[in-house]
């Protein structure tokens, strides 16, 4: 399929053609994507205040939807303050690299097989490469300070994201070993041909980056260099207004950038599910009942809400984003082509969501790694596991290039190898029993 | 000419950076300056079609190398380096000798730029790239490979030993 | 296109920086980051001739030396770490003895 | 492989720097629950020694006993632990009763008794709820304040108070129970069953949980005697002692209830059993509330209440450990001298003895399961 934004390219002047193309894909990638973490934001306090029995944002617009903008403005408009003695550079400097860091990556991702900012020959290298420059963002701002708890934060989460890293790297190397290409969109082609996701032959790896990406998000229950009944709020403790901002937005995009990471290699990319199963394929009109559901629940929702006068702006937005949603809908099954073209980036959204409801999940969940647990887990039990997963997906390659037997066969046979090792090394730690001495009178 | 321009900005920043990277007191304005340095020949190397050494030098150099270089910095504390004098006694000398290597090296590149009659490589000839690395380090280079990760194993190990307190 | 020797003058300019960064710096951790760059230059050449040559030998001789990079920075660190532990310094012109 | 050695060096750096140092969490400080002030001696982050340097809440509560009357006296008692108000109130109401040799009426002990334990499961859902998110988990808080709230609301509708309830009167009660207490009351505990599974869901089988409060302070049988700590910390250690079963007060001795003890002594065995007391509490409270006898709620101790002289201690099973206040009566309407004996404050002597050898993020773990209330600490 073609780019979309190829159909501008005759009315561009040839010499800044190059130029201005990518830099359009560009603009709607990062403005996409601020909006969609600003909104993940907003989806992580709706989603964790509903599994603590509350609200969450409800004032700002219907339901709280206008909350991020508020905050947004909010933190704008905040006095920006430079402790005494701190870097006055380095304190300006490390938040943007983390922003930076978080947003380059995106450059190449393949959200659709025709919406590519660009694909190079050594893609998931860069990708990796440029999404582990933010570690410079933490620790240049927690050094840049000059205060006790954002160096120590800074610290202990430079630690964490290198040692998390090495297992990291270990579980891609799984899905590059299975697709023979670096190339971010050769990997989704590559599980286009096998018709399965590498999720299904690779879980181990899939899990190992799951687990990992967590961590390299510093999120919980790895967020110690945030952790704010030890560190306050680690290495940002000391930042503000529009630079903390600015290290929010990076946290987040991050999260979306591994999420991204993770579905491209292991989730099939814009593939919809089960893509070799042609009785599914009525799963393209999936964004037709999203889209329809969403206007479906707008007008529930504004049926109960108040009469009152000054709830009318409220109703009325509502209103709006429902007809919106219900014109999207209309529009995407009355146009057949419109349909086609946003599939791609219709599916890697809603898995990059899973993903993304997945992080936040977690953290309505679990308690909080201590720090020698984290770094034990990370350098006793994921990276053993991880190499061990990498040895025997090539064991599991050799049996099917080589041996000819099944593809998907002959790399379970390595998973199940690995999950042996996986058992063997959690056998050296004891269980914990849930019992009481004893009870009576 | 794209080529030209490019060239000749990242050049300008690679050298400006460096030169700051031996002149600043602060050693963490240093290692700021010597990832920008870094950055900039690796995105020279991507110009020159080596993508593979171009990504890991954004991730072993700048992701890895620089990293520690940083958190040995704030392992030892440095407020006294400072405030001391950043420059050794011997500067003017060394400085000179340095100087005049500079100007003999660039001589001899200017007045020898035509003496290698090579041909100009075609633009695809190193592509794809990895997969011609992977090639060639694996038939050709198997053995030095080999070593070079003893290397990394036996300073990996050095490394620990001479950090660890006794 | 540009010409191979520009690549060459640049590399000759970063070596001769840090040259200058070894010889006269008194900081352990600059002088190590200078050797880096004088690496760097040297990696530099390695490539742009690979380029001019379309032979990928260069490309692995570069890599090599930032494998050879990656160790030296580990030693050389683990060595500063060290030193500032038995003399509290980590500048080179006060590490003059031979005795600890 | 540069990285490799990078993380080495991470591990390290806490190893590094200077070799002992100090440092000072609190009185501000997000987990030390209040204005408790902890002193740290820290190798690299491993705990040497503690101290902790308390007062920064004190109000003279016992010196103001000395002079307001008895009746008086007793909301302040509310302010010393002011999560457990209602247990204050009991142990000092029957100290004076004791003093006066008098004995509250049986439907106004079968009430305390259900306050009491009510209090006792809304402390504890407090504690819960904090020592979680201390270590990290944030949604229990949530849980368990939705449950306390059901209580607080009982609490308000029978005295008109949520926290600082005053509920209790020397010799009895001020009021009679509201229409519809007992079936809030069982209401209350139909549920809550299900919600401590829910609390236990999240936790108790959590790896995480687990692996943050196993062998985490732990403390000695023999430790915990020598150190006079009491309630679920004492239990945690497996001492099979509980003031309810030992001394019963009110009507503790009218029903079927069973003291779980720990087996370790560490903050898991600790939250067990604080876990497993919230059901006994709710065994006491649906046997209670079914047997509620009617009567007077007030015994006769006349409009002044003026205690021979004498001293008295009388002690209860509050829910943070044993409740004591020593009165020495001169004969007048004020004490003479009363002392109070805060379960926290003696408890959290054993804070550096479970401290030692642990980490940082430890001593957060541990302030936490000790379960300390400043205002009872200070007094």
């Amino acid at each position: 399929m073609t780019n979309p934004f190829d159909i501008l390219a005759p009315y561009l002047p040839d010499v800044l053609e190059p130029f201005l193309l990518p830099l359009l894909q560009i603009g709607v990638v990062f403005l996409g994507l601020s909006l969609i973490v600003a909104y993940i934001v907003y989806a992580e306090r709706k989603i964790l205040a509903h599994m603590q029995v509350r609200l969450g944002p409800m004032r700002v617009g219907p339901h709280g939807l206008l909350q991020p903008i508020a905050d947004g403005l909010k933190l704008l408009l905040k006095e920006d303050i430079i402790p005494r003695g701190a870097d006055s550079f380095i304190f300006w400097l490390a938040p943007v690299l983390s922003v930076m860091a978080a947003f380059t990556g995106f450059a190449l991702i393949p959200f659709a097989d025709n919406f590519i900012v660009t694909d190079v020959n050594v893609g998931l290298l860069f990708v990796v490469g440029i999404s582990s420059l933010g570690i410079y963002g933490i620790i240049l701002g927690g050094w840049s300070s000059n205060s006790h708890y954002p160096l120590l934060g800074a610290l202990r989460s430079a630690a964490q994201l290198v040692s998390y890293e090495v297992a990291l790297g270990f579980a891609l190397v799984s899905a590059l070993l299975l697709s023979g290409t670096l190339s971010m969109r050769g990997i989704v082609e590559a599980q286009i041909a096998h018709g399965v996701w590498f999720v299904f032959v690779q879980p181990v790896a899939f899990f190992i980056l799951f687990v990992a990406a967590i961590a390299e998000t510093n999120r919980n229950p790895f967020d110690l260099p945030e952790a704010e009944s030890e560190l306050v709020a680690g290495f940002h403790t000391e930042y503000s207004g529009f630079r903390f901002s600015l290290y929010f937005l990076g946290e987040y995009a991050a999260m979306v950038l591994v999420s991204s990471i993770a579905v491209t290699l292991f989730l099939g990319g814009w593939t919809r599910p089960f893509q070799s199963w042609a009785w599914l394929d009525s799963l393209k009109y999936m964004p037709v009942a999203l889209f329809a559901f969403a206007a479906y629940w707008c007008v529930v929702h504004e049926r109960r809400m108040p009469r009152a006068p000054e709830w009318r702006w409220q109703r009325l937005m509502l209103l709006g984003l429902g007809g919106g949603a219900a014109v999207l809908a209309v529009g995407f099954a009355a146009l057949p082509p419109v349909l086609n073209a946003i599939q791609g980036v219709f599916w890697f959204l809603i898995k990059v969501c899973g993903f993304l409801y997945g992080f936040i999940w977690f953290r309505g969940t679990f308690p909080r790694y201590r720090f020698d647990q984290l770094m034990r887990l990370g350098w006793h039990y994921m990276i053993p596991v991880a190499i061990a997963n990498t040895l025997f997906c090539g064991v599991g390659l050799v049996l099917w290039r080589s041996l000819g037997w099944n593809f998907a066969g002959s790399l379970w046979i390595g998973t199940l190898l690995t999950l042996l090792v996986a058992l063997l090394l959690a056998g050296q730690t004891e269980s914990p029993e849930p019992t009481l001495a004893g009870q009576g009178d | 000419m794209f080529y030209l321009v490019n060239f000749y900005v990242l050049a300008a920043l690679a050298v400006i950076s460096a030169i700051f990277v031996i002149t600043r007191r602060n050693p963490v304005h240093s290692v700021i300056f010597l990832i920008i340095t870094l950055l900039s020949l690796a995105l020279l190397y991507v110009q020159l079609q080596a993508e593979f050494l171009a990504a890991v030098q954004i991730i072993l150099y700048i992701g890895g190398i620089m990293v520690l270089f940083l958190f040995v910095i704030m392992l030892v504390n440095l407020d006294i380096v400072t405030r001391q004098a950043p420059f050794n006694r011997q500067w003017h000398v060394a400085g000179l000798a340095a100087l005049v290597l500079l100007a003999e090296l660039l001589a001899v590149i200017y007045w020898g730029r035509a003496t290698p009659t090579l041909p100009q490589a075609p633009p695809t000839a190193l592509q794809p790239n990895t997969e011609l690395i992977g090639i060639t380090l694996f038939q050709n280079y198997l053995l030095p490979f080999e070593i070079a990760s003893v290397l990394l194993l036996v300073a990996m190990i050095g490394a620990v030993l001479m950090a660890k307190r006794r | 296109m540009v010409p191979t020797w520009h690549y060459l003058m640049l590399s000759a300019a970063l070596f001769t920086i840090g040259v200058i960064g070894v010889l006269t710096r008194r900081n352990v951790l600059i002088i190590l980051m200078s050797i880096e760059l004088i690496l760097n230059a040297v990696n530099l050449n390695l490539i742009a001739f690979s380029r001019q040559l379309s032979d990928v030998t260069g490309q692995i001789f570069a890599l090599f030396v930032i494998t050879v990079a990656a160790a030296e920075a580990a030693v050389g660190l683990g060595i500063l770490i060290a030193l500032f532990r038995t003399r509290d310094t980590i500048n080179a012109d006060e590490i003059d003895l031979l005795k600890g | 492989m540069a990285k490799d050695n990078g993380s080495q060096f991470g591990v390290e750096t806490t190893v590094l720097g200077a070799d002992e140092i100090i440092l000072n969490m609190g009185p501000q400080h997000p987990s030390t629950h209040g204005v408790l002030r902890v002193k740290l001696k820290l190798d690299g982050e491993k705990v040497v020694a503690s101290e902790c340097i308390i007062g920064y809440l004190h109000r003279g509560v016992e010196k103001i006993g000395e002079n307001r009357t008895y009746p008086q006296f007793a909301p302040y008692v509310d302010r010393t632990d002011y999560v457990a108000a209602v247990s204050n109130g009991l142990g000092y109401c029957e100290a004076v009763e004791k003093l006066l040799g008098a004995e509250a009426p049986p439907r106004a002990r079968w009430v305390r008794t259900i306050l009491t334990e009510l209090q006792r499961i809304a402390s504890h859902l407090l504690w819960l709820g904090t020592h979680a998110l201390d270590i990290g988990a944030i949604t229990p808080l949530f849980y368990t304040f939705r449950e306390r709230e059901e209580i607080l609301k009982i609490f308000e509708k029978y005295c008109g108070a949520r926290l600082t309830t005053h509920a209790f009167r020397i010799g009895g009660l001020q009021y009679e129970t509201y229409g519809g207490f007992e079936d809030e009351v069982k209401a209350f505990c139909r549920d809550f069953d299900k919600r401590i599974d829910e609390y236990e869901e999240l936790l108790t089988s959590n790896r995480i949980w687990v692996e943050r409060t196993r062998n985490i302070g732990v403390i000695s049988a023999e430790h915990a005697i020598a150190m006079a700590v009491s309630g679920p910390i004492l239990r945690g250690s497996g001492i099979r002692w509980d003031i309810r079963k030992a001394m019963p007060y009110a009507a503790y001795d009218q029903f079927q209830f069973d003291i779980p003890i720990g087996q370790r002594g560490d903050t898991y065995d600790r939250y067990l059993v604080r876990l497993e007391e919230m059901r006994q509490s709710r065994r006491i409270l649906l046997q209670a509330v079914e047997s509620i006898p009617e009567g007077p709620i007030l015994a006769r101790v006349g409009k002044v209440i003026k205690p021979p002289p004498g001293e008295v201690y009388h002690s209860i099973e509050a829910p943070k450990g044993e409740l004591g206040y020593y009165i020495v009566s001169d004969g007048t309407t004020q004490p003479y001298r009363l002392r109070i004996r805060p379960p926290s404050f003696i408890n959290l002597q054993a804070l550096d003895r479970m401290v030692q050898g642990h980490l940082v993020a430890d001593v957060v773990a541990i302030i936490g399961t000790i379960d300390i209330v400043l205002g009872e600490v200070d007094r």
